[in-house]
């Protein structure tokens, strides 16, 4: 099957960040991403764990997106640009998708 | 006294406040015992409407009055004032830092619905009537203290604390809960107790039970939060958050005796000043206070003055109210 | 037409509506209120069998009379062909494709339970009965709608519809919503009134309460969707939303008064002949007609058609219910 | 005999029994029903919560007597004891390796709570009153077994079985469901009759239904297991799965009836002795006994036990006991 | 630690078209796999998010597979048969894994 | 935007396990992980899904970790003797961070 390449990015940012962060993607011409719940985790922040709460913060979600090469470093400042002063990892991996014209 | 104490005695040994008890004690236990995540907010979600509801259904029958009105300026004006209360206090007692503290101090200055429905519940069962628009009041009381906590930190220099735009106002203002306890309350005003009638086997008779509920999944997760929260914990911040409670508590009291509420509603008066917010402040600081530290605020509110008011706060608010009110 | 209006005014300000619009309003400003995938989930699964049992047991008494059957027929019917008027009618007042219409025409022939659930608070609270199998002439309607859209493309020629095979129609005959409204409402056939009994604080006091969350989500759902789909709306697209309705009521009623159904029973088959799947068809049109865009079926039953028969069309139906049928 | 018939066909047509079919048909049948686990996790919190604190609130009057003491003995060696039982008849009727007939015998020696649940439901129906203590007993007979399992896998050398450690030791006894059903039993047993005043219409009335509602979603379960564990069944596991709950059944006879239980006392420890365990020990035997086979014991305890004991098992040990206690 | 070389396919896909590719994946001979809930995502389709919907219709699953290199093609063959007419992404990446024998 | 070298570890254990696990990564020096809730999947032991289970033996969870390259058989090994007797998939992947002083 033919493949293209492509990034792979993953950000795991608070919850109360999500439509800013999907905003500023937008803004910067990333039109696909995906959102995954997280029910937990661990960091220089303490432990915490999504059992039994009501409100948003204190929960995180994991954001990911599938790019072009080219397009990774404006999706990557458009990211920081929201991550920057808040908790939250972004990590890059090299992928393969078909369907290239979708990303 | 002997009779604070009688009544103090007899709220703790209510099921809803053993229920919370039985949810610090698993927790403190390390038990596994949990509720999923979506049947926690389903059970806020209830709570939220039946609460709303029949304030406003109750008030129905009054029309609104002017004392509405001053009730809510009243609150805000609470709202507003006590978190530079809280941050005096915390900035002497404590060690944080200014945006810690004036993260902390939102909190205090805004309010936690669940400690409100608990004393509408003592007061119910006491026989005590209250102003069905306190609901509104509880409302009114959400946000503004998140206002005055950015001003502080504006003003202190503590940090890049966004500075509240009309998105960040409006996002708070239109909260989840406040629209929900607002909305049912419109509601329950419009259809009232015609309204209220066809949905009371709802939201009136099994209330106090999913208050049970949820009041013991309050426990579990403020258990677990005082357990990793520990470390941030100092004396003085700790004290702090006893402290405060009373102080909040006479506030709203020179207020609802100014507004000459109903014995009812001094209480629930008190109870919104003393109570510190455990779901709307803590979302606001993650955006707007980024640098505050989280577990700090949730621990002091949810840890301890939450347990505080549960089971010593409301009570004693009653018996003093009711040395002030004449029912 | 007064009487009409009369009603239409009383049904709009019932807790149930004004909690959908409260729902409306929240999405329309954005707030971040909203339910756990879960939890509605739950309340549509206590819908659906709380309606089921109840029309069960309010059969058991009768006994299954010949009528069932041919209502049950009745209702294949209506399923089968309004997809044909429908599609008639998007493809003259509209410019979308062969596909789309024939997916927007399958959730017109099929039908919307929780329209029909709040027609039955409705009769409840006027007073009127209707026949229990109704809800079984409900569940025969969820389906048939789909083979006839399957069968337009397939006719019309609209892309690589999946042709309807054993598989995919086992999957739809089977889906969860048929199959609990079915199987409840045989349980309280066979188990009648002492079954009814034994858990009537459950399926019957709360019914309604959760019927006011249940439609406060539903808006949530309906604004939110209307605020993305947006764009996918035509103004023919939306006349048509507002026209099927009334014409697939008027079809209802003959059959209604060809099948000598009670006034309840002539208003709820011109509900659900009017009302538009959001459930169960959006779900098997994602698996057979793929490339329909699922943004302009859900925006039109959903967002238009589900809010007009809500607040208009089901006082509307009895008003005209009662013109024909003598009670 | 004609008695036992009836009683078992009339438990049969109870919307309680038929909503467990109906799970189990819509499985076999391979309908997309299902249940969020929210909301599954949710409803199995309220009927612990439920059946402790009504439990409690009823022996409240009696106060603790003696017999409380010497039925939770009566239940460890039962739950201690059993499992030798069921590894033996396990090791001869079958050829499954010694860890799997030990973690199979676990789930014997232990409990199932809404079997036991039904049966109160049963109970209740038939105006049979029993000792609220058998709530303590439940929760008693929960753990006990796995210990037993685990001192029989070290014993026959069944592979690298973890021992029995204080931290695995903790971990199950503060296990959710035991910490809720002790802890609302003691909260039922402070508050007493006032306490279930205060929160009655949501334990009391509403329960039967929810047990509907939760009963179908294990029939659903159950049925999903048994499609997809029915390789890992053989003959003479599926004999012994419908024969050991008859024998526990007798040895929870012969400790009723040493302990001079009231006829509904005697049907419960009959039920607690014939029920296997669906929750607990399933969660032990992963962390303790991992090698052991999980889909084995399931769709044994739950696939076939539960369901035997549901709608045979329970009528025919109330017949039993009748026979042998005088009301 | 001994790791093996291995591929790790992503395959995010309507929630109604599960079972199909599940199906679809054991037939190609894929014995493993992982199915994460997604609550939300955007795409050329639009914005979704999971919140407060009752049908299937409308979400996603992510399903993750880790495989033998060599077996990767059988199974995009299998996963892009299901996933052609549908809303979906497939993504590949590099992994090593433990425990060579379970893929 | 500066990115760093890192490991991506997807650990994927029965929920049983869960706290072992995080509990031996804490030991072994890991302190950033986030927890993925997994409704469903199939293997070995055959297919299962979380659907209207009440218990939470059955299930699984996904834990990933973001690791310097230098950290990762320390975690490993830690993983390793946790999942070791258990059901469950570890696999790792080449990532890129922003903000390494995080991991
Ligand atoms: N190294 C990491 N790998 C994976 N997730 C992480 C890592 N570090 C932090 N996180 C996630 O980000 C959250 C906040 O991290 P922190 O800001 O370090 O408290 C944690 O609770 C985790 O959910
Ligand atoms: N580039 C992408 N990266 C991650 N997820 C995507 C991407 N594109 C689409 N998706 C997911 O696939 C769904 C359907 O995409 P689409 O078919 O483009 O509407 C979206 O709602 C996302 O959940
Ligand atoms: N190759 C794989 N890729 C992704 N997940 C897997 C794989 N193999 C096993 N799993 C997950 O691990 C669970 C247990 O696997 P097993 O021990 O093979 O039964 C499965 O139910 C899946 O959730
Ligand atoms: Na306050
Ligand atoms: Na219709
Ligand atoms: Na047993």
């Amino acid at each position: 099957m033919q493949m293209h390449q492509a990034k792979r990015v993953e950000i795991i940012i608070e919850a109360m960040m999500e439509r800013r962060l999907t905003e500023a993607l937008s803004t910067a011409g990333v039109t696909g991403y995906t959102v995954l719940p997280v029910s937990g985790g661990s960091g220089r922040s303490g432990e915490w764990s999504r059992e039994g709460q009501v409100g948003r913060a204190g929960g995180m979600v994991a954001v990911i997106c599938l790019v072009r090469p080219e397009r990774v470093d404006a999706l990557l400042e458009a990211a920081f640009a929201v991550v920057e002063r808040h908790i939250g990892v972004v990590s890059v991996t090299d992928a393969q998708v078909i369907r290239a014209e979708r990303f | 006294m002997g009779e604070i104490l009688d009544l103090a005695a007899q709220n703790m040994i209510s099921p809803v406040i053993l229920s919370f008890v039985l949810g610090l004690a698993a927790a403190f236990f390390r038990s596994d015992l949990s509720f999923p995540e979506a049947v926690a907010k389903g059970m806020s979600l209830y709570l939220l409407f039946a609460i709303g509801f029949k304030g406003g259904a109750g008030d129905a029958a009054h029309g609104v009055d002017q004392r509405l009105v001053s009730a809510l300026v009243a609150g805000v004006v609470l709202s507003v004032s006590l978190p530079l209360v809280a941050f005096a206090l915390l900035r002497s007692m404590t060690r944080v830092s200014v945006t810690d503290a004036a993260a902390v101090a939102a909190h205090y200055g805004s309010i936690s619905i669940v400690t409100f429905v608990a004393a509408t519940a003592l007061l119910a069962s006491q026989g005590i009537a209250a102003e069905g628009y306190m609901v509104a009041v509880a409302a009114a009381m959400e946000a503004p203290a998140i206002a005055s906590a950015l001003w502080l930190v504006a003003w202190r220099g503590g940090g890049s604390g966004e500075r509240m735009n009309a998105e960040l106002a409006r996002e708070i203002m239109l909260n989840g809960s406040i629209v929900l306890l607002v909305g049912s309350f419109v509601i329950g005003w419009i259809t009232g107790d015609e309204g209220l009638k066809q949905i009371e086997s709802f939201i009136v008779s099994p209330f106090k039970g999913v208050l049970c509920l949820f009041l013991l999944d309050m426990g579990l997760v403020a258990g677990r939060g005082l357990r990793s929260g520990q470390a941030a914990l100092s004396g003085g911040a700790i004290l702090f958050a006893l402290i405060m409670p009373p102080l909040g508590a006479c506030a709203g009291l020179s207020a609802a005796l100014l507004l000459g509420l109903s014995l009812g509603g001094t209480v629930l008066m008190m109870v919104l000043a003393a109570s510190a917010s455990y779901i709307a402040v803590p979302a606001a600081m993650r955006v707007a206070l980024p640098e505050a530290n989280p577990t700090l605020s949730l621990s002091l509110s949810l840890g301890i003055t939450f347990p505080f008011n549960l089971m010593v706060g409301i009570p004693l608010y009653l018996a003093v109210a009711a040395a002030f009110v004449a029912v």
